[in-house]
């Protein structure tokens, strides 16, 4: 199952990169996905209590359950306006 | 303004974001707005139905500019169109309100201190971007 | 918006007054506006000045048309500045509130019906008016 | 001593002019400018209660005393906005 991860902002700049391509053997969640991101970006994991969560452009849960080809995004503290 | 006109409106009330030269005491030289397009997008429809399920609008519409702004420059603009004033306001209110918690658009700061991403209230300090 | 437009502000309001085609559920084909035109505007500056007392604005302005308007046209615009979007709101609120309770100026409709003084929510049918 | 007495809207409509120049030899009065005025035109007195005085362009009082040369205004429910 192939999930597209999106990172923004502050998490951007923490993974180095503003997406991931991951794929899970089974059942994930976001949850999931930031774990496997904070492999490779141990720094990510400090942001994780101000993130939240969307999945498919909605707010999501961290452990909904995925369906393969989600999109995934990691929402920093929002200050637009 | 012209977006949300009609002859049944009598109340147009609008708001306009602006970059400001200061914030929270610091200087500000410009801003740079990063957003999840698609999704801002999409909440701020949401945002704007909620709107005009609860007052009786007869138009809405919003723009938010993302990419480096200078001083000045309008970053969001705001217009609620309505046939009397109250719902006018307090749907604009209502939208302006829930977009800054809402709707995901980030703006960092550049300053003579350097670069900042505003997270509500408070200010980060930005780590330098690694290499793609 | 360019009347109250600086560096320090980050947040506009504006409120446009238009003409409406209906009121109380009547046709409007036009309105006429008269004025007290001299103490219309010493009143609407206290209004602006008390707004200004009480909220930390950076820049109000306000302008009233008066004579014949069509339907669609915009008869009262307001604008306030402020570097932060709460006071920007609740000043021109105030302003505008105030302002239709105390400026003098006065509108009266033309419809299928005839012409109507409007006095707060009522509709006062008018006289004919004499020759002077 | 001359008042200038000005007239707005449906007060304008029921005097039949938009203003007034009254004399009075011994103090006045806004209350004493209108009686004046309904001798002219009796259909204003109707209107009274729902007016308001303004002397020299701000609210004033009806028992106001006023000074020579002042300018008294009779207005009616304002509507504007």
């Amino acid at each position: 199952m192939r999930i597209r991860v999106l990172l923004f902002a502050r998490a951007r700049e923490a993974y180095g990169k503003p997406e991931a391509a991951l794929r899970f053997d089974q059942p994930a969640t976001p949850a999931a996905c930031f774990e496997q991101l904070c492999v490779e970006a141990p720094r990510l994991e400090a942001l994780r209590p101000s993130l939240l969560v969307a999945v498919n452009e909605r707010y999501a849960e961290w452990e909904q359950e995925l369906l393969a080809d989600d999109e995934v995004a990691f929402i920093p503290p929002v200050s637009g306006g | 303004m012209r977006a949300v006109e009609s002859p049944t409106a009598g109340a147009i009330a609008t708001f306009a974001g602006t970059v400001r030269d200061h914030h929270l005491g610091k200087q500000v030289a410009f801003l740079e707005y990063e957003g999840y397009e698609s999704m801002a997008r999409s909440e701020l429809m949401d945002v704007i139905e909620e709107a005009a399920g609860r007052w009786s609008i007869s138009g809405a519409a919003a723009h938010h500019r993302l990419g480096r702004l200078e001083i000045g420059d309008i970053s969001i603009g705001l217009a609620v169109a309505s046939a009397h004033r109250a719902p006018a306001f307090e749907a604009l209110r209502y939208v302006i309100d829930e977009l800054k918690v809402r709707v995901p658009v980030w703006k960092r700061e550049t300053g003579p201190d350097g670069t900042h991403w505003i997270e509500g209230p408070e200010l980060v300090p930005t780590r330098p971007e690694p290499a793609d």
